[in-house]
């Protein structure tokens, strides 16, 4: 703490959208007593603080720093590592930063054919001399360089010893709150813990939707059916990643009748949520001959981006192979 | 020559940096804009269900979602169908409103700020179609 | 008490009841035609007329239809009563000249000639009305009338035309005393359902029937079936039986009911159908009815069947030659491979019947005699004995000759060539199968089925009466083909596994069960209908699944499935079974040590 | 490490019921298999949760068996194995889209009585990996990550 008692915290993001800050101004009138009751050191989206400045504090200066956002490239390794440095509680704010989100679909991929795609072949892109990111580059006045765009998007815990993680796509204000408040009152959980959401339940806890025994006869997708708005979305066949994640956000999608896509993460007692889910929506499906199930199954048109639509970063396999 | 870095760029969505030399006279021989971060969008999208897209552009920027939210709403409708309903066209025509919402106080509020022509605003039907849906749907 | 005289015997009557019926409980004879104890009197036969004197005045009356009042003087056999029934019987042969039962009585009478010539010499109905009040008193189906006037008097239904009001019931021609009606076997019968002719409506189920309680088919039975004969407008129609049984065990509103009992052991003693060899078209079966199965033979030679036990083709002759085709649809890839083990025995039984009751020659088309109990290859010897020719073989087909006769073709494993029989009966020993709602009962009793479609046992050496389902034991053709002492066996097995197991008073499962988690369970609901055994249950006031360990078997399928992680499986955790794979996988400490040590040690040496 | 050098490593999980009693029966009858597969016995496959697969692949087997008892009515829990051919054909769909190639995922059925099926089954399975070459998941992605 410093001097005046406040709290000394810091907010960066790494490869992020920046729906996480926005989520932090979503707090509203309470970001005053966040204001009030912390000095925020860095912010690089809100304040105006070079990566000098942090460089200089002594290590630990900082005492919490809030990480959003995936390491998707060398940059955002480096500031892992900065920042783990200067900070005493180093916390994976956000879906990316806790298990890759969106952005960690890239692992489908490789760097190679994102380049291709970004650069050369796509449409909005005029690149006659197709031109690469380098990671240096002699210009007339001087070299510039960029980071290195890794093969692999990981989560900040895979690069970086995280004290807590706080899930969501993004992590709900309410939620927010709660850890802050959790982290002025000094009542944290023990290291590694998942913050900011349900300790123990999965989405369906909080969901409204009326659920019955399952038996799935065909999956559908959502622009083939109107789902009922009182009955579970799994039971009517829509693929919800709700039974296997953690709850903590309200239950805010399937509450319009959009299936749960998963973004806070598997619930406590799972390894990997995509193989639960997986296991669940297969388990459930109602067919008593291979082939009926062979076709049913066969229904789910992209596996991994259903399964792992905000987790493959963090999943068992993390991506696809690599040749 | 001297480099002068401003890293990062702050107070605005994005990650970047700006590397100025200057001559020997001190004066700037060139300014360029480094932008170091690099997400695939592009990429990634391919091989995924089109009706996911709604959910997945949105990522590309967390502070304007719903301009990609909608960009890919828009396409995924028309790439499955060309006829749908008129509650639908009317959330679509609804969706400037929240980024009119985001941005209009600060354009009655800043008085150094031009205020933005009428033009811009949402049609007028537009809006009462929203008002007509909300209470509907 | 009415008390009257009957041919000088003081007799005492009921109230209400007539001479006739006094009469006969007295044991005075008095014939009759047209009546009949169920129904109203008609006195139409007039054959039970009597002089009846009341005070002092003598009449002739029909004892049927006349009260017994105090006080008459009755006598039956007066010359006067004699010469009036000599004088009916002579108008009534004249109209039936050919009808013994009035014949019969005539003589009795001394009346040999009819007096008039018939106007029909086949005319068997005196008019009597027998049949119209049974079938308006008894059936309720009001089908048959009396229509004309006059000679032209006559009985049927209404003009004389067919009407869906009649089902053929029978009553009428078990009612008529003299034979006048027919019933004539129609197409669409619902006799054709049952193939070795009709039967009553109400039956017992077969001579060996434990208890020996008959049934009611409400399918046949005209009482049951009123509403859709008649367009419900009569009611209780019929009730024969109701009016006739003195233990007065007929009860039409006898329902089947659902009696809910707690139990501590089920035996399952489903039992067996026998397969259908329709189904195989080169056995012909159910194109000619001389292609009968065995169970059919059985019915055929039973001593309560139809033919009384006689063996005889469907035109009534006795065969001359009888084939009996064993392995028909076991053994057989196209249907069960399996072997139903019952039929070698019952076939050769069957020759045995035959050679002794007809003498018929028998021909056995047999792929391997299985007589492996006791006493059963003796009694193959016997019947080797007995001249039945043995053809190892497939009996492969059965084919109709223009001239009636069935051809079988097999082929003589023994002489390697194919061999054929024309016979006038075929037996086909049909292949016994699990029930058709086998399925059902399966998932009722959470029991498993081997490939043959029969329950599973709990260990196919060890542990042949138990299933998987603890407290559920299997007995007879339920688990299995079993002949009568293997299922004697089996089922007294069962039956003493069941009361050891109520005696103990406890059971013991499997340690490896499923539990929830309680406080990571959300109720998602996607374990509930994955349990084979229903052993998990949503709690509604916990808003929990649970599992009920009593029931669980510990396959782990909802444990596989929780997508919440919130059920573990005993023994068979996930943390266990990751360990393991993390095991597989990992250089062991002391291994890699040792590794280290000798590359070390490799290295000092070089 | 391709060819005959290498020795794939390969990890099955078997029910108790039917595939593990087929596989002790080969090995109890002296049938001739490679020593290729590290037997992970469960008591039935519906027990298999697709991240056994998943966990063992990333820990670096080069191919896995999931085998049970035959549908229909083998299993031992009447239909464990119902959601067994439910669950493996979205495995083996998933896997694919890792980029793991079929060929090193197999889920079948074997019973008890199949121990030459079983031996068979080994000596194939071990054979097709063994032509594909070590996967090494995970030090391929360590090393490949950058």
């Amino acid at each position: 703490m410093a001097q005046n008692g406040k709290l000394k915290l810091g907010l960066y993001w790494a490869a992020s959208c920046g729906g996480c800050e926005i989520a932090i101004v979503e707090l509203r009138e309470k970001i005053l007593d966040l204001d009030a009751a912390a000095d925020i050191l860095f912010w690089p989206c809100a304040m105006d603080f070079k990566y000098k400045d942090v460089e200089a504090m002594p290590d630990g200066h900082m005492d919490v720093v809030l990480f959003n956002g995936a390491i998707r490239t060398s940059e955002n390794e480096e500031m892992a590592h900065l920042l783990r440095k200067k900070s005493k509680v180093l916390v994976a704010f956000g879906s990316c930063a806790h298990e890759g989100c969106i952005p960690g679909l890239a692992n489908l991929f490789d760097r190679k054919s994102i380049f291709e795609r970004v650069y050369l072949t796509s449409q909005s892109v005029e690149n006659p001399n197709k031109y690469l990111p380098q990671t240096s580059y002699q210009m007339p006045e001087g070299e510039i360089d960029i980071p290195y765009f890794y093969n692999t998007v990981k989560t900040l815990g895979q690069v970086e010893d995280v004290d807590y993680f706080v899930p969501g796509c993004p992590p709900q204000a309410p939620q927010i709150w709660a850890v802050v408040e959790a982290i002025l009152g000094g009542n944290l959980p023990p290291k590694g813990s998942v913050v900011g959401a349900s300790p123990d339940k999965t989405v369906c806890d909080e969901c409204k939707h009326n659920r019955e025994e399952k038996h799935v006869k065909k999956f559908y997708r959502p622009h083939e059916i109107i789902p009922d708005s009182n009955r579970c979305l799994f039971d009517q066949g829509i693929i919800c990643a709700g039974p296997a994640t953690r709850a903590g956000c309200g239950a805010l999608c399937t509450s319009v009748d959009m299936p749960c896509r998963g973004c806070y993460g598997p619930a406590p007692n799972v390894l990997d949520q995509g193989a639960a889910l997986l296991s669940a929506v297969a388990s459930v499906v109602d067919a008593d001959t291979e082939e009926d199930a062979a076709r049913i199954v066969a229904e789910v048109v992209d596996p991994i981006g259903t399964f792992y639509r905000f987790g493959l970063p963090a999943s068992l396999l993390h991506r696809t192979k690599l040749e | 020559m001297k480099k002068i870095s401003i890293d990062p760029i702050t107070r605005l969505e994005g990650h970047g940096r700006i590397d100025i030399f200057l001559d020997e006279e001190g004066d700037v021989a060139n300014a360029y804009l480094v932008v170091p971060e690099l997400r695939g969008f592009e990429k990634f999208a391919e091989g995924r269900p089109v009706e996911e897209l709604p959910r997945i552009t949105p990522r590309i920027c967390g502070v304007c979602p719903e301009a990609h939210h909608m960009a890919s709403a828009k396409a995924t409708t028309r790439s499955i169908t060309s006829r749908y309903p008129r509650r639908a066209k009317s959330c679509e025509s609804c969706s400037t409103l929240p980024f009119t919402s985001l941005t209009t106080p600060s354009t009655f509020t800043s008085s150094e700020r031009p205020t933005l022509s009428w033009g811009r605003m949402p049609r007028l039907p537009s809006v009462i179609s929203w008002a007509w849906s909300t209470r509907w749907v | 008490m009415p008390t009257l005289i009957i041919d000088g015997q003081e007799v005492h009557a009921e109230e209400g009841q007539t001479i006739l019926e006094v009469a006969r409980e007295n044991g005075i004879e008095i014939p009759t035609l047209c009546y009949h104890p169920l129904l109203e009197p008609y006195g139409a036969c007039r054959l039970c007329t009597v002089e009846v004197i009341r005070r002092g005045r003598s009449r002739l009356e029909t004892s049927c239809t006349h009260p017994a009042w105090d006080g008459l003087e009755v006598k039956t056999r007066s010359p006067a009563v004699i010469e009036a029934r000599k004088t009916i019987l002579e108008l009534m042969l004249s109209r039936c000249p050919n009808v013994p039962v009035i014949q019969d009585m005539a003589r009795d009478y001394g009346v040999t000639e009819p007096p008039f010539l018939a106007v029909d010499p086949d005319e068997k109905c005196i008019l009597c009305g027998l049949c119209v009040r049974t079938c308006h008193e008894l059936v309720k189906a009001d089908v048959l009338h009396f229509s004309e006037v006059g000679v032209e008097r006559r009985v049927g239904p209404a003009f004389l035309e067919k009407t869906r009001q009649c089902i053929g019931c029978g009553a009428c021609t078990i009612m008529c005393p003299t034979g006048a009606i027919e019933i004539v076997m129609e197409k669409d019968a619902i006799y054709q359902e049952k193939p070795l002719g009709p039967t009553s409506a109400i039956w017992v189920p077969s001579m060996q029937a434990v208890p020996r309680v008959p049934v009611i088919d409400t399918d046949a039975c005209i009482r049951f079936r009123q509403d859709d004969r008649t367009d419900g407008e009569i009611a209780d129609a019929c009730g024969a039986c109701q009016m006739l049984c003195e233990a007065d065990a007929i009860n039409f509103d006898q329902e089947d009911e659902v009696i809910e009992l707690d139990i501590g052991a089920i035996v399952v003693a489903t039992g067996f159908e026998m397969w259908d060899p329709a189904q195989l078209s080169q056995y012909s079966y159910g194109q000619s009815p001389n292609i009968i199965t065995g169970m059919e033979f059985e019915r055929l030679s039973n001593a309560g069947g139809t033919t009384g036990g006689e063996i005889l083709t469907a035109e009534g002759k006795i065969p001359e030659k009888v084939a009996i085709i064993h392995c028909v649809g076991s053994r057989d890839h196209n249907a069960h491979p399996y072997c139903s083990r019952i039929c070698c025995m019952y076939s050769l039984k069957q020759a045995h019947l035959v050679r002794d009751k007809t003498g018929a020659e028998v021909y056995e088309f047999y792929m391997d005699m299985r007589s492996f109990g006791k006493a059963y290859e003796e009694f193959y010897e016997r019947v080797q004995e007995e001249n039945v020719t043995f053809v190892r073989g497939r009996g492969a087909a059965v084919e109709m000759l223009a001239d009636g006769k069935l051809r079988v073709t097999g082929e003589d494993a023994d002489l390697g060539r194919k061999v054929h029989a024309d016979v006038d009966m075929v037996v086909l020993s049909t292949a016994i199968e699990a029930p058709h709602d086998a399925d059902r009962v399966a998932s009722l009793f959470g029991l498993g089925r081997s490939e043959d479609g029969f329950f599973a046992e709990a260990h196919p050496k060890m542990r042949p009466v138990e299933t998987n389902t603890e407290g559920v034991f299997l007995a007879g053709t339920a688990q299995g083909p079993k002949d009568v002492p293997d299922t004697v066996g089996h089922a007294g097995a069962a039956a003493s596994m069941a009361l050891a197991l109520l005696d103990k008073g406890e059971v013991v499962i499997s340690p490896q069960t499923a539990v929830v988690d309680e406080k990571l369970c959300s109720a998602c609901k996607t374990c509930l209908s994955l349990c084979p055994y229903t052993a998990i249950s949503y709690i509604e006031e916990d808003n929990v699944a649970r599992v009920n360990e009593a029931l669980c078997k510990g396959c782990g399928t909802c444990v596989a499935a929780c997508p919440a992680g919130a059920i573990t499986a005993r023994h068979f955790t996930d943390r266990q079974i990751l360990a393991q794979i993390e095991g597989l996988f990992r250089v062991p400490a002391v291994e890699a040590e040792t590794e280290t040590a000798m590359a070390e040690a490799e290295g000092v040496s070089s | 490490m391709n060819g005959a050098d290498f020795e794939p490593r390969i990890v099955g999980f078997l029910c108790n019921w039917c595939t593990y009693s087929a596989a002790d029966t080969a090995g109890v009858s002296r049938m001739e298999q490679p020593a290729n597969v590290d037997i992970i016995r469960v008591m039935c496959t519906g027990r298999v949760d697709p991240v056994f697969v998943l966990k063992a692949f990333a820990e670096g087997a080069d191919g896995v068996i999931v085998s049970g008892c035959h549908p229909p009515g083998d299993c031992h829990y009447n239909s464990g194995n119902y959601k067994t051919f439910r669950r493996m054909p979205l495995v083996e769909a998933l896997l694919q889209q890792y980029g793991i190639e079929e060929e090193r995922f197999h889920w079948g059925w074997i019973s008890g009585a199949e121990a030459p099926k079983w031996a068979q089954l080994v000596r194939d399975f071990t054979e097709q990996v063994r032509e594909l070459g070590p996967l090494n998941w995970k030090r391929e992605l360590e090393s490949k990550e950058d």
